[in-house]
């Protein structure tokens, strides 16, 4: 089940844990057994901590959705390299340090001030939150987004997976571009901007008025997105998006992604992530014997 | 980083459905929680087989009696609805306990719990508690809008004539006719104080508190509400505004700082400000 | 609850069909007073009949959504306008005939060909179809769009609603674009590109890989869209996506639309639109009493 | 344009909830959708108060008895897992009747119902009609993979001695082991032929029929399935492949312009092609 994706980033399984739903893994590894998994993704982290936004920031949906404007509350990057990667570093699991920023020098400092750092597997380049000023100005704009891959590239040698908007007229579009500046991998998608109104008041739940939406309501967007853009390019698609079981994330595989990452779905059930990883094998040993 | 959590999945068969007036109790075989879980703590049960309602709700654990775990819940939504709703041998899942209870005091000569509402949920247990620590003396203060959203007396104090009930409703219908902080007087100079209902009646029951002066000392804490992704501390989507002891502003996890927090570290003018835990 | 969207076109209330989930109305009014709805948005109508895509053409998705690769089915305008309209001009509700092409000159025939016909009340240009070839084409490029709707304005004296299409980057900049070039109202939002796998073989359901996506799953992006194009123009703005009841909708009124679309919702119940109407009656009149 | 629509929503209490092996028979008050539902027709239900599963799900109706309508369940998913799990005095929320139904033949000798698994639900209606009609004597052919999939015998017949069953299993576990058109030998010379099952046993009936030779004034019609946006015609979802009268492909609506459809008429490899209306 190992999976290869390329410069140094090798997962045990295609199983992760998302971005910004499993912290830095030292709640979960209290309830489940995180060890077990392909990768853990980091809390989107910035140059300097992050208080985040006002509440509410999360809010459900009738439609099985969940939004959130968490506003990347965040340590900050010295601190994730000085007191977190040391502890990553006995872990099993890969631990892949999501980066975000408002401009490029952000995005740049953040990745060099990793470079090296023993405990990190790799860089997800976040360009895509919704929920932050500037967030996605680079993951809704194809020049953008590959000049900032091209800076980011010159300060590592490490594996560099790009985290893709699905707020785009052209997901393929931002994914080739990326691919051609250097980009090692993508990962499709983040979340997308939604809305919900607070019914006693009449004015919108989330107090920047949208938030991003997760959650198996976008499951069958996500597997679209994810669908194109394996189309356009020929470096690892890692899916991700309302993964709820083994059957919603081998989805994505049977669409052509190299890995998973379950998000929401961890909310609801810590242990949705190791249940995937068992179906999955399930389901690969069925096909093997059949097949 | 919050306390290590003994929080797990557990699913288990509901034993019975009761009904006071418009709270429904709601009693489950659940032995990990029911050994693990100390009052003031809460659990995260689901309310459906399927993605809609998508997350798990949060309630607090009333009660405790060997292998079984008793919820109150007031039927407010879609959630709490399908949970009301479930029959004897269906099975409820939990995942629990989690976050941070209330202080127990030992020893003391007098406890206040002040309920508003559902608000109740976490007092029968927290009063056990305080019996079996040696409090001496305890008096629940149980307000509500109207008689049927009172929980009853016997649910306090099972029997025991240490514990203490006071009622108020909003309508007059049951106790004094008025707010339950205004039932402060029944219960003065206690040892410490425990709070839990909606947030309006946090805020003046702290300013009340405030007015009376409690030392420094004092236990005084309130369990309060947020809207909860996970209820484990990974989504950071419970922020509650808080004062930290610098008096700068920052915010805490209802769910692993809280949803136990002392009184004076709460910032009750910029809770006021929010919407609120309900989000519907 | 007259609402007056401008150019002719005054609904009796907010409350209308969405094209494609209500046919040309004969079978609904079967079912429900369908004379008591603000307006019925027809199927999109196309220059040539055209007899749809193989099935299956819907599919459900896990989390409250519905996949639909329709194609189109229509008997084309000339057959709606000979032999549906008479009946439209007999009925009390507005009938807004939904018009789709693959080019600039199919819109321009249908819209000629319907100017003047008793019992068309309005045209909403269609831009934003997934499931033909080029049926997003004019909606995902505002350029495209302005020039189409300058193209159409220029045939008709008719009041006409551009549905957007909510697949791109900037919906806002869209919206701006065709009230720019004279459109008299935007919908929106259509339907999301997705996807759903079979899992019995692996392979997509709908036969062109991707379908769109509607229903309660897409509910609060179509709010955010709404909202955002809201913000970007003048003209009255109706909000479609994934409304199933009176507060779903109501939604869409309090981020400024001015009347709404009942679609895949009038599947599960023909009487949600009837529920919803009288659902925002009430919330207006309780709303008055205490405001 | 199809025939004017008497359907309707209708709510009512499930009355009783039974299980034949691995089918489910469902009995609701329905008084409206009892009178009007002619055999072969289809209600659309819904399967849970919730926005998922969405949609309604297609049914025959199997027997009306007063205001009562039985429906039999296989399940296959998560729709028909939730209405089998519905509780008697639950509320079932029926669209319908829905679609064509079969042709029933007036005083005719024997007509054939050919049956493969849950394919069984219309008959038990359409034999009461057809016996009503005049019909003399009628077999029921009744197949399935297994005996716990196969409908009782005595559901078909309800004690009258001219309606015959004959049974065939896929594993031999009860009647003929093979296929239920292997025992189309029993059936001989029918006026009537009618069927519902799978695809691929429609379509090879419709094969040996026409190796038979019926006449073009054989009433040989099958209930077929697809996958369903609405039930009423207006999503154009249920597209089925079938031939013109002047042998031109087109597509039909299942649920208006079928279910039941003459069996000359359905593209039999066309519809062999598709993947089926289990879109899952
Ligand atoms: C720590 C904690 C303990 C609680 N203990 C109890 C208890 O013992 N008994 C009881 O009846 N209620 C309790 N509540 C409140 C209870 O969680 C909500 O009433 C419930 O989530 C409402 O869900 P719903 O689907 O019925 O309502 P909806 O309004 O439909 O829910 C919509 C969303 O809002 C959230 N939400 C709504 N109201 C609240 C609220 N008051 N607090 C937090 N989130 C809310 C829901 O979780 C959901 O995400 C507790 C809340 C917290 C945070
Ligand atoms: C006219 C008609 C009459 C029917 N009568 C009966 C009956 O009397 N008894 C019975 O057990 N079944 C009957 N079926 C099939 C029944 O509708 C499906 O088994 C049911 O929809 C499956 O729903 P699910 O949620 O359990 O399965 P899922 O597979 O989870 O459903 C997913 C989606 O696929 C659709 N789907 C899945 N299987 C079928 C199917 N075979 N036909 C149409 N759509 C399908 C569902 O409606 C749903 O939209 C009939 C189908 C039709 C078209
Ligand atoms: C509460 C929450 C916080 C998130 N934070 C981040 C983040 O910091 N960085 C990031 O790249 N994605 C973040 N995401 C997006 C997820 O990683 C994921 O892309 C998205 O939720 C879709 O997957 P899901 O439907 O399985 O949740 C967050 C999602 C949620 C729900
Ligand atoms: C089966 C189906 C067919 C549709 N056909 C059309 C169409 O012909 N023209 C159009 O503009 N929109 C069409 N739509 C889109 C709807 O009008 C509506 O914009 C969309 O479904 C979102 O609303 P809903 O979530 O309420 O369904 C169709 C939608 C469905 C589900
Ligand atoms: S609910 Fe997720 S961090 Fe508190
Ligand atoms: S199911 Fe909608 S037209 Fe047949």
């Amino acid at each position: 089940m190992r999976v290869d994706l390329g410069r140094g980033l090798a997962l045990p399984n295609p199983v992760g844990l998302a971005s910004g739903t499993a912290g830095y893994g030292f709640e979960l590894r209290n309830l489940i057994d995180l060890d077990r998994l392909g990768a853990l993704f980091t809390k989107g982290t910035t140059r300097l901590s992050r208080s985040g936004n006002a509440p509410p920031r999360v809010a459900e949906t009738s439609g099985g959705g969940l939004l959130n404007s968490i506003g990347l509350q965040n340590p900050g990057v010295e601190w994730v390299a000085t007191q977190y990667a040391p502890r990553f570093a006995e872990w099993r699991v890969p631990v892949v340090v999501n980066v975000a920023g408002e401009n490029e020098a952000d995005y740049v400092h953040c990745v060099r001030r990793l470079e090296g750092v023993a405990g990190v597997a790799g860089i997800e380049l976040n360009i895509s939150c919704p929920n932050i000023a500037h967030g996605m100005d680079f993951g809704r704009d194809a020049g953008a987004a590959a000049r900032l891959v091209e800076a980011v590239r010159a300060v590592t040698v490490r594996h560099v997976m790009v985290k893709l908007s699905p707020n785009v007229t052209d997901i393929a579009a931002v994914a080739r571009a990326v691919q051609d500046s250097g980009a090692d991998s993508v990962s499709a998608v983040n979340t997308y901007v939604g809305m919900k109104i607070h019914r006693r008041s009449g004015r919108p739940v989330l107090p920047d008025g949208t938030g991003g939406l997760s959650g198996p309501a976008i499951q069958p967007l996500a597997l679209a997105a994810v669908a194109a853009v394996r189309a356009a390019v020929t470096i690892p698609v890692v899916g991700v998006g309302g993964i709820v079981d083994a059957a919603s994330a081998n989805d994505f595989l049977l669409v052509g992604a190299q890995a998973v990452q379950v998000g929401t779905a961890t909310f609801v059930d810590p242990n949705t992530a190791l249940h995937v990883l068992q179906g999955i094998t399930a389901l690969r040993g069925a096909h093997t014997v059949s097949g | 980083m919050s306390a290590t959590l003994d929080a797990r999945v557990e699913h288990g068969p509901i034993v019975s459905v009761e009904r006071f007036g418009h709270l429904v109790e709601l009693t489950a075989r659940l032995p990990a929680l029911a050994s693990a879980v100390r009052p003031g703590q809460f659990a995260q049960l689901r309310c459906s087989a399927t993605t809609v309602p998508l997350l798990r709700r949060p309630f607090s654990v009333a009660w405790t009696d060997g292998d079984l775990c008793t919820f109150v819940l007031d039927e407010v939504g879609v959630g709490t609805r399908l949970l009301a709703a479930m029959q004897p041998d269906a099975e409820l899942d939990a995942l629990g306990p989690l976050g941070a209870g209330f202080t127990v005091v030992h020893e003391a000569g007098h406890a206040v719990c002040v309920s508003g509402g559902v608000g109740c949920a976490p007092f029968p247990l927290l009063v056990r508690e305080l019996r079996r620590a040696g409090v001496a003396d305890i008096t629940v203060l149980n307000g509500a809008a109207s008689a049927a959203k009172l929980y009853p007396p016997e649910r306090f104090q099972r029997g025991d004539t240490a514990v203490h009930v006071a009622e108020a409703t909003d309508d007059g219908s049951r106790g004094r006719h008025g707010r339950v902080t205004d039932l402060l007087d029944l219960a003065p100079a206690p040892a410490a104080v425990y709070a839990c209902g909606p947030n309006a009646m946090l805020a003046s029951l702290a300013a009340a508190l405030d007015s009376i002066g409690l030392t420094r000392d004092t236990v005084a804490e309130a369990s309060l509400e947020a809207p909860m992704g996970c209820g484990f501390g990974t989504c950071l989507g419970c922020a509650l505004p808080v004062r930290r002891a610098d008096d700068e502003a920052a915010w805490a996890l209802c769910c692993t700082d809280g949803p136990v927090m002392r009184m004076r570290d709460v910032d009750w003018h910029e809770l006021s400000l929010l919407p609120g835990a309900d989000v519907a």
